[in-house]
């Protein structure tokens, strides 16, 4: 399973904070994930879309589309930060 | 080095008095408080609702200043980070630099800030008398924080 | 905007917190503490006296402070000096500035140190175990005060 | 009458801190002012040599040599600032 895990507007907008996946035999990258993601349509195609300003982290380091996904891994959704 | 992520409030005289103890190799100490404001972008704020990735955030913010330290003499950090719902006038957010020099606490305790603000998993939702907003990433972060990308003058 | 010279401590938090009481639109308060240290130019330092020119230093360090509202954006600023006869961890001096934004923040306090270090009538004497000393002026110091001379790069 | 005051390492070379001066007919610059005490000899001359490293003020202001000195002023003489 891969956790996966949404922040601030994302998770408004998605209506879940958290959620359980079994690993898709096609998803092994970060990109291609957030392309399962969207394949859900509604909001989930509207906020994964490649246009989107979304930033991401594999094991809450910050990951890119080419960073690998593995069976076990915590997968994090979010908006460009605005802390401070 | 110190990081807190938290709902209370911090005194900031009772961190630096505590870094300061027994600690004569500090001659300098540079501090940074952010507040709450109750106008931001036009809109009068009234309450702010700030979310964070626990976790990943106190990571975040331990590598900031371990970046810090290999760029300046840094003797001791502490960023402490409020989450939660805060109103104008309260603290948000608490960065400590202590060194030997002035310049090394300025500058690291300035760049700590810096990166923070574009590097650290917070996120901030205004409650403005037009409803809730999320706030958006600022250009002007982004700029302060590119800025430590050159070559920095050292004066101490 | 206010200027104290004084035997007596200070804390950092009393007057942050001072500061921020009813000032809505302070966003940003940067400070910074200096502190006697135990070692100065390899000697082991035991107390050190201050002494300052009464009337004179309170009116430099206000000039100082006009100096910096006139570069950027200052809601409000306190300078503490303590003179007299001080320990290594002792403060020595308080500068605090609060702006609306985080960048006047930073670089108006880092600018009244620097400026307080070459431009206030203060005078160090340290008691190491080779007697009393009269602290040298640093080049250091007037460096870090010449570079404000030239253009600053504003950042919010 | 002219007051003077000497601070920090000027204060204890000198052996005083202050002083009323009647000032001198050919005393009217700071420049000049110096001269006149430098000729009281010993710590005197030294401390006001020319060579040295002093700062002085007058009125509370900070003063170069052609600084005009009159009657009723406040002469200030100090080494380099070392505060902060």
């Amino acid at each position: 399973m891969i956790t996966l895990l949404y922040f601030a507007r994302l998770r408004e907008a998605l209506g879940t904070g958290q959620e359980q996946l079994a690993q898709p035999a096609s998803v092994n990258t970060l990109g291609a994930l957030r392309a399962h993601l969207a394949q859900r349509g509604g909001a989930w195609a509207k906020e994964m879309a490649e246009g989107r300003n979304l930033r991401a982290a594999v094991n809450q380091t910050v990951a890119t589309a080419d960073t690998p996904v593995s069976d076990g891994d915590e997968v994090a959704f979010f908006p460009p930060v605005t802390g401070g | 080095m110190k990081v807190r992520v938290q709902q209370e409030d911090f005194d900031v005289g009772t961190e630096i008095a505590a870094m300061r103890r027994s600690r004569p190799k500090i001659g300098a100490i540079a501090s940074f408080v952010g507040v709450v404001r109750d106008v931001n972008d036009g809109d009068s704020v009234a309450t702010m609702t700030l979310e964070h990735y626990p976790g990943m955030t106190e990571k975040s913010i331990a590598a900031i200043i371990d970046e810090a330290r290999g760029r300046w003499e840094v003797l001791d950090a502490l960023v402490i980070h409020r989450v939660g719902t805060l109103k104008p006038t309260d603290q948000i957010v608490l960065v400590i630099v202590a060194s030997a020099h002035r310049g090394d606490a300025f500058a690291a305790c300035e760049f700590i800030m810096d990166y923070l603000k574009t590097r650290a998993p917070f996120w901030k939702k205004e409650i403005t008398p037009q409803g809730g907003r999320w706030v958006d990433a600022r250009v002007t972060d982004d700029a302060a924080a590119e800025r430590w990308q050159q070559p920095v003058s050292k004066v101490k």
